[in-house]
């Protein structure tokens, strides 16, 4: 069983993202759960979100406390150096930045990608959602679940121009990272 | 068919194919997405049913009340607050026998106000005299919901279907979507003998006196009662159909042949079940005892369902402040009848939405090794945050 | 049979077996058809609720067949009639009484333009023959009345014509001579009557005879013979008594000379009333009625007001005839044998010892008026010549309604000495031939008619129209003659929509109110249209008693008495 | 449904439970087996039912029924009227009647008639409740009934208070009037607030129609009962019904006592049409409300000459009344057929007689 936890703001689409990655990795013959950590939050407030995929039913209902790996759709959230805790070691951490990856190496004692998510998604779609953008490099990274199980669980959730647009957003952006990077660790 | 849905959205689906003919509902957290997705789906012009945008949960209540009577097939869900303001139209339902199907997404009661899940809404209408089953996983839900509208017509009861808030209503999850032919099969038509009609027109809801009243709640209860087989019957129909069942009364899993046992209702069964998977080696296994029907409550079957246990956690996902947990006070006594009854160790759980790690399995058996551990508990609670007088 | 629910509902109409007139404790609604105040008040015994009943619903001919059922003669009452039943009439509440006779005048009128049949059937051949002496309103209405109950009649008349005073003492103005020879003669030719004319009671024949030859006697010669005037002072040589003046002025339509100066009537009828109009209007410098009763006013006592019909009072006044009430003539002053002045003096009935009342003079009232005629009119009594043994003094006074003198001898109209109308002669004509059928049939008297009568505080006004009374054209003072008709008929159109204001007091409307009313369901109607109450039923099983009928009865025909079970 | 099946449906709900005033054209019913059956008019609440001696409401209520059965069901507000008509077993209704709550008839009624609506059927769905039922607690319920635009017919039977539980004052109680709750005394002439202005509330959901009747005019008051039910939409009617036992009247007064209601201008007759007025009852002769207080019990503190107060309060509900012949203009002109008078005229055979 491999576990995610998504960091985002409020409107960012964590939750999104993590049904979609939960979606795509349905697609690509996993057994798949995604949940919010649902709060009363509004926009802009930090939020999070658990992906599990398995190759075997998942029963466990807990929040996502040691995730293999965390996606954090906006860097300033990582001002809190406690927003890693329970990284499991050996884990990634992909980050929606502007800055270069080795702003993050040299603070974290993890691997991590920083990947300009939100400036690609203004690029391509026209709007700042970096949630897709950074499901396709963390794809791209990991090599668990293929491009083209998202490109099949978007197509499940969005159709015509929208459709159009995040599927060029993905191929840019799984473009834009080392193509399974993390891949061994994912197989581990 | 397979497909990775979130709950709320499986929920709204299966209503779907159930083809209500009124559904009425108020938006409450967590249930929102429950209409939500009705509302999309009447919009898109795949569901015809009236839906009733009510003013408030009483009125949802009220709504489908009405239409059930005049003979439609009619659906609400609500929770928490919800509940407790539909509280005495569930009463009114349940009493002028409505068949109709509720679901509860079920979420804590307040004050402190608090969004989160645990069962204090449904527990407070435990008396209300519906059917109330529970549902472990969002494909038990989905399948307790088309069961339920079974139950309903077959019983002449409303069937209160619930489902953990947010655990099951917003996690998305692998399901086994039952296609319109299956449904179309297994649930016939809506019939109510009662409905208003003038043809026939009777009169609902008189008034009775002393002379009556506690015949008609012994028939009230004997109904319940009967209940039981109903919801035997009709999920082994749905075997029939859907090559699945959705637990019965109870189900047993877990290691059947261990001497201590945890039941519980909803979704704390699956982070139980990874639990012993993890921590057995640790703690020992444990029987796992999934409690689906609350009401009518499987005395027997639950009799049954413990031979040879030694210890049994019972989790309350509420409290009864002043008594402690209701499922293990009701288990407690309705096992006191066995000659050999286990032990009975009552914790209240995940109050408020506090997360349930997997951990508690390990944690709640280690517990009761201990020969001086308490009969009750609110388990995950961190007394060393309250006053010293409070703890 | 309860069926076997489990409570949570119960059948339809299943209160049916909860019988709520177990309430009812105290009270509970009737229907009493009770006498509305018209009817009491009708010396003719007109139930004229029950025919505007019938013309409400434009049912005319029924109406006037129920009218006939009491007066053959509507076309002359509701001509010459003083209507009491308008004075009675519970609407003068409201907004005023029903024009009661003009409708009954156009009843009568429309029977005879129309051919209507009197509802009778031929007497059988060998019915038992009633003999009637005089052929006056009173013995024509006796003969009718025989006819109806299947006598035959046989009428003996001293004059060459039948309609007594109708004819002599009623000018023209009033009664034209047309309509009253339509009617009577209608009546005349109905089958079973005879009419004997130019016989003469005493000349002719004698009561004895004709008891010896009839089956049963009435009597109706009407009053000829002038009451003495009690004056002091000489009588002028030339004085000319009232009735036999207005006689001689129809016969030959002249009026003495001194008629043209100022003359005095003293009296207070119809008759002196017609004389002051007729001397008036034959060029009399003015005319003075003097009389004991009063006139019409607020705290004039019914007993007290003048006995004429209150329109020809109305009339008399506006042609400018002076009335002294309150007063009599005690004194005639002369000049040779002619009259030249009178002296009057007040006075007053009022109740003495006895509780009778009398007239009191008041001294030091006196005042003489300067004349040129003086006419007295105080009445006529019974021509005693062949009456032998019959009258008490100068009238029968029989001492029962039905004017019974002896067996099978009855008295009719104002020789009976308490009538003074020509309805109340043709009510005598009804109540004899009533008895006359009782006593041969061995009865002493027909039944009674027991109902109450209904007051106006026994009604609910809320629930009438405001309407008011049909105005009635009549002939301009300037136009009036000796002939024309002074007041003029009403249409079909004026007579229906008189007859809506009529209240039905006392009898029920057919309205509706109680059964819609009803909060239990407990007025049951039988029907869905129908006008005389007969298809509304009390369900005494689920009335109440609360008493809302009775009181939202507009009618008075609900009433609630005390509950006895 | 085809228009034959209806009107063949409708004739066989008439046979069965009475029916209305037979039109031309309708064939003659078979020969009822009794009297009370061959009424002609639609028994929607028969017989037997355990109200009051005069009462007010069942009054109105069985009026309702008459104007709007056969083809109705009816959702049923807690209250006298409920109570009054189905103790079990027994029922005195003869249309699909149900109760369930105090607050919720309006509500179960919008169900019924979403019921109606799913199945394509057109029975017309009528809701019931008292003035407790509808002015408080049950008004949110029925708000949301009007702005969701359902297809009922809600009818409030204002009796002014809390009668079912024994008089206690409710928003509807009029000013100055004595109950168990707010009852006259030293310090206090009855209710010290006014009568909630429900109908503006209502108007102001812009329904299709809204009415005022009282049980004093029958005529007029199923005149809008018909037209209610022939408006598609939300309507509402509130029908002024005295209650004998809590305005302290004579039993026989109910009537008399509500049309005085009437003429006085306390309780004003007028229809709205999407929020406007369109219609009054004209007042032709406005009395004093003196004339229709002075036949309640509940306002005999009113006429204690001894007591200033007394006129005041008086002089306050002559305010009040006269401020409601102002404000929809109820001043009549002359002689007006259906006027506060000409509206309560008989005649003989009754209101049919004539039709042909």
């Amino acid at each position: 069983m491999i576990e995610y936890r998504i960091h985002g703001r409020g409107g960012q689409g964590s939750v999104a993202a993590a049904y979609l990655l939960a979606a795509a990795a349905f697609e690509a013959g996993f057994t798949c759960q995604a949940f919010p950590a649902f709060g009363a939050e509004r926009r802009g407030a930090p939020v999070m979100a658990f992906v599990r995929i398995d190759d075997k039913p998942i029963t466990l209902r807990s929040q996502v406390q040691a995730p293999d790996y965390m996606i954090v759709q906006d860097d300033t959230l990582l001002l809190d150096p406690n927003l890693i805790n329970g990284l499991k070691p050996g884990g990634a951490m992909l980050v929606n930045s502007r800055k270069p990856t080795a702003h993050f190496a040299e603070r974290f004692d993890t691997r991590v990608v920083a990947f300009p998510a939100t400036e690609l998604a203004v690029e391509v779609i026209g709007k700042p959602i970096p949630n897709t953008a950074l499901l396709a490099a963390f794809l791209a990274l990991t090599e668990t679940v293929p491009q083209s199980a998202l490109v099949a669980a978007l197509k499940g959730r969005f159709h015509g121009p929208v459709l159009e647009k995040n599927l060029a957003l993905i191929e840019k952006a799984a473009k834009a990272v080392e193509q399974g990077a993390w891949k061994e660790m994912a197989d581990a | 068919m397979r497909e990775a849905l979130e709950g709320s959205l499986a929920i709204a689906r299966a209503v779907a194919l159930t083809k209500p003919d009124v559904v009425a509902a108020y938006p409450i957290t967590p249930q929102t997405h429950i209409v939500e997705n009705l509302s999309r789906l009447v919009a898109d012009g795949n569901l015809h049913t009236e839906f009733v945008s009510v003013e408030s949960e009483f009125s949802a209540a009220s709504v489908v009340l009405g239409a059930a009577a005049a003979g439609a097939r009619a659906y609400t869900a609500s929770a928490s607050q919800g509940i407790l303001l539909m509280s005495e139209v569930m009463f009114n339902i349940a009493g002028l026998r409505v068949p109709l199907v509720m679901t509860i997404a079920n979420r804590s009661v307040g004050a402190p106000l608090n969004i989160w899940n645990d069962q204090s809404d449904t527990m407070a209408v435990r008396d209300a005299g519906w059917i109330q089953l529970h549902c472990a996983s969002n494909q038990e839900a989905v399948d307790t919901t088309i069961q339920a509208f079974r139950i309903a017509q077959e019983t002449d009861l409303p069937v209160a279907v619930n489902m953990d808030g947010f655990v099951l209503t917003h996690t998305m999850e692998v399901i086994d979507m039952p296609t319109q032919e299956q449904v179309d099969k297994f649930l016939p038509p809506f019939e109510f003998a009662g409905a208003l009609d003038p043809a026939n027109p009777r009169s609902m809801g008189t008034l009775v006196d002393p002379s009556f009243f506690p015949e008609v709640r012994h028939s009230h209860h004997a109904a319940l009662g009967k209940a039981l087989a109903k919801i035997v019957e009709i999920d082994a129909a749905f075997k029939k159909v859907f090559g699945r069942a959705a637990g019965g009364l109870l189900t047993v899993e877990g290691d059947k042949k261990a001497k201590v046992g945890i039941l519980a209702m909803g979704s704390v069964i699956g982070t139980m079940l990874a639990g012993l998977e993890h921590y057995q080696g640790e703690v020992g296994p444990a029987r796992i005892i999934k409690l689906r029907s609350y009401r009518p409550f499987p005395a027997k079957a639950l009799r049954e369902a413990v031979k040879g246990l030694e210890k049994l956690v019972v989790i309350d996902r509420a409290i009864s402040p002043g008594l402690g947990g209701l499922l293990g006070t009701e288990v407690s006594a309705v096992l006191s009848t066995l000659e050999k009854a286990p032990k009975v160790y009552n914790y209240a759980l995940g109050l408020g939405g506090r997360d349930i790690p997997e951990t508690m399995y390990r944690d709640l058996l280690k517990t009761i090794e201990d020969r001086k551990a308490p009969r009750f508990a609110v388990f995950d609670a961190d007394l060393d945050k309250l006053p010293p007088e409070d703890r | 049979m309860v069926q076997i629910t489990r409570g949570q509902w119960a059948g339809a109409g299943t209160s049916l077996d909860f019988k709520t007139g177990s309430w009812r404790s105290t009270q509970r609604p009737v229907h009493i058809h009770a006498k509305a105040p018209c009817h009491v008040s009708c010396p003719a015994g007109e139930d004229q609720q029950a025919w505007f009943a019938l013309l409400q619903e434009h049912r005319a001919e029924e109406a006037w067949a129920s009218l006939v059922n009491a007066n053959p003669m509507p076309g002359v009452t509701g001509r010459v009639c003083p209507h009491p039943c308008e004075t009675a009439c519970n609407r003068v509440q409201v907004d005023g009484a029903l024009a009661i006779h003009n409708v009954e005048r156009w009843l009568g009128d429309e029977a005879v333009r129309l051919g209507w049949d009197y509802p009778v059937v031929a007497p059988a051949d060998n019915a038992p023959t009633v003999a009637i002496v005089g052929a006056g309103p009173g013995g024509l209405s006796a003969a009718y009345h025989c006819v109806r109950l299947g006598l035959k009649a046989e009428i003996f008349e001293a004059l060459p014509e039948a309609g007594g005073l109708l004819r002599s003492a009623l000018p023209p103005t009033r009664l034209p001579r047309a309509a009253l020879d339509r009617e009577i003669d209608r009546i005349i030719a109905l089958p079973g009557i005879t009419l004997n004319l130019r016989q003469r009671l005493g000349r002719d024949i004698t009561i004895d005879s004709l008891r010896e030859r009839f089956d049963a006697v009435l009597l109706s010669p009407g009053c000829e013979l002038p009451k003495p005037w009690s004056v002091k002072g000489a009588v002028p040589a030339d004085l000319h008594e009232g009735l036999q003046l207005l006689r001689d002025f129809m016969d030959h339509g002249a009026l003495p000379d001194n008629a043209k100066g100022d003359v005095i009537v003293h009296g207070g009828g119809n008759t002196a009333m017609d004389i002051c109009r007729i001397v008036k209007r034959s060029g009399a410098k003015s005319v003075t009625l003097i009389t004991a009763s009063g006139l019409p006013g607020p705290n004039t006592a019914p007993d007290d007001l003048i006995n004429v019909v209150p329109r020809e009072l109305e009339e008399a006044r506006e042609e400018g005839i002076e009335i002294i009430d309150h007063a009599t003539v005690s004194r005639l002053i002369m000049k040779g044998s002619r009259v030249t002045g009178v002296e009057i003096i007040s006075l007053k009935k009022e109740s003495g010892k006895d509780g009778r009342k009398r007239r009191v003079e008041f001294e030091g009232t006196e005042r003489v008026v300067s004349v040129d005629m003086v006419v007295p009119c105080v009445g006529e009594q019974v021509e005693p010549e062949a009456f032998e043994g019959y009258l008490d003094g100068a009238y029968f006074w029989p001492d029962n309604i039905y004017g019974r003198m002896a067996p099978r001898v009855f008295a009719i109209g104002d020789a009976r000495g308490s009538r003074g109308t020509v309805a109340a002669a043709i009510g005598d004509g009804r109540l004899a031939a009533e008895a006359v059928v009782a006593e041969l049939a061995g009865e002493i008297d027909p039944p009674a008619d027991a109902r109450p009568t209904m007051e106006a505080d026994g009604l609910n006004t809320a629930y009438y129209a405001n309407a008011d009374r049909t105005r009635v054209l009549k002939l301009a003072v300037s136009e009036r003659t000796f002939e024309a008709e002074i007041e003029g008929a009403i249409s079909r159109t004026e007579a229906l929509a008189e007859a809506q204001r009529c209240l039905s007091c006392g009898n029920c409307l057919a309205c509706d109110n109680c059964w819609t009313m009803c909060p239990d369901n407990a007025v049951i109607k039988t029907t869905e249209l129908a006008t005389d109450g007969s298809h509304y039923v009390f369900d005494y099983d689920f009335c109440k008693g609360c008493g809302l009928c009775t009181q939202e009865c507009p009618t008075g025909y609900i009433q609630s008495v005390a509950e006895t079970n | 449904m085809a228009k034959s099946d209806t009107s063949k449906r409708l004739s066989e709900l008439r046979m069965k439970h009475g029916r209305p005033p037979a039109s031309p054209s309708e064939p003659k019913a078979e020969r009822a087996a009794t009297l009370r059956e061959a009424q002609p008019r639609f028994r929607g609440l028969e017989s037997g039912h355990r109200a009051c001696q005069g009462c007010g409401e069942a009054l109105a209520a069985r009026l309702v029924m008459e104007g709007a059965g056969p083809d109705v069901m009816v959702a049923n507000a807690t209250g006298c009227l409920e109570v009054f008509t189905t103790p079990w077993p027994q029922s005195a209704w003869r249309v699909p009647w149900i109760h369930s709550l105090f607050e919720n008839s309006a509500a179960v009624a919008s169900g019924m008639e979403s019921a109606m609506k799913a199945k394509g059927k057109h029975t017309k769905v009528l809701s019931f409740g008292g003035d407790g039922g509808t002015y408080d607690i049950g008004f949110q319920a029925l708000s949301g009934m009007l702005e969701r635009h359902h297809n009922v017919l809600y009818v409030t039977y204002d009796n002014e208070a809390y009668m079912n539980t024994g008089i206690q004052r409710s928003s509807s109680t009029p000013h100055a009037a004595s109950t168990t709750t707010s009852p006259a005394g030293k310090e206090r002439m009855g209710k010290r607030h006014l009568k909630k202005d429900l109908l503006s509330i209502i108007a102001a959901h812009h329904i299709p129609y809204a009415a005022s009747a009282s049980v004093a005019y029958p005529g007029d008051l199923q005149r809008k009962v018909r037209y209610a039910m022939g408006v598609e939409g939300p309507t509402f009617l509130v029908i002024h019904s005295p209650c004998p036992l809590g305005w302290k009247h004579d039993s026989a007064m109910t009537i008399e006592v509500a049309r005085r209601g009437v003429q006085c201008g306390l309780f004003p007759l007028v229809e709205l049409e999407r929020g406007a007025l369109t219609n009054i009852m004209p007042i032709r002769e406005p009395r004093p409300v003196a004339d229709y207080l002075e036949l309640q019990g509940r306002f005999a503190h009113l006429f204690n000459k001894n007591d200033y107060r007394a006129q005041e309060e008086l002089d306050h509900l002559q305010a009040l009344a006269d401020h409601n012949i102002e404000t929809y203009g109820l001043r009549g002109e002359g002689l007006d057929p259906v006027d506060s008078t000409g509206a309560g005229h008989v005649r003989r055979g009754g209101p049919l007689a004539g039709r042909s």
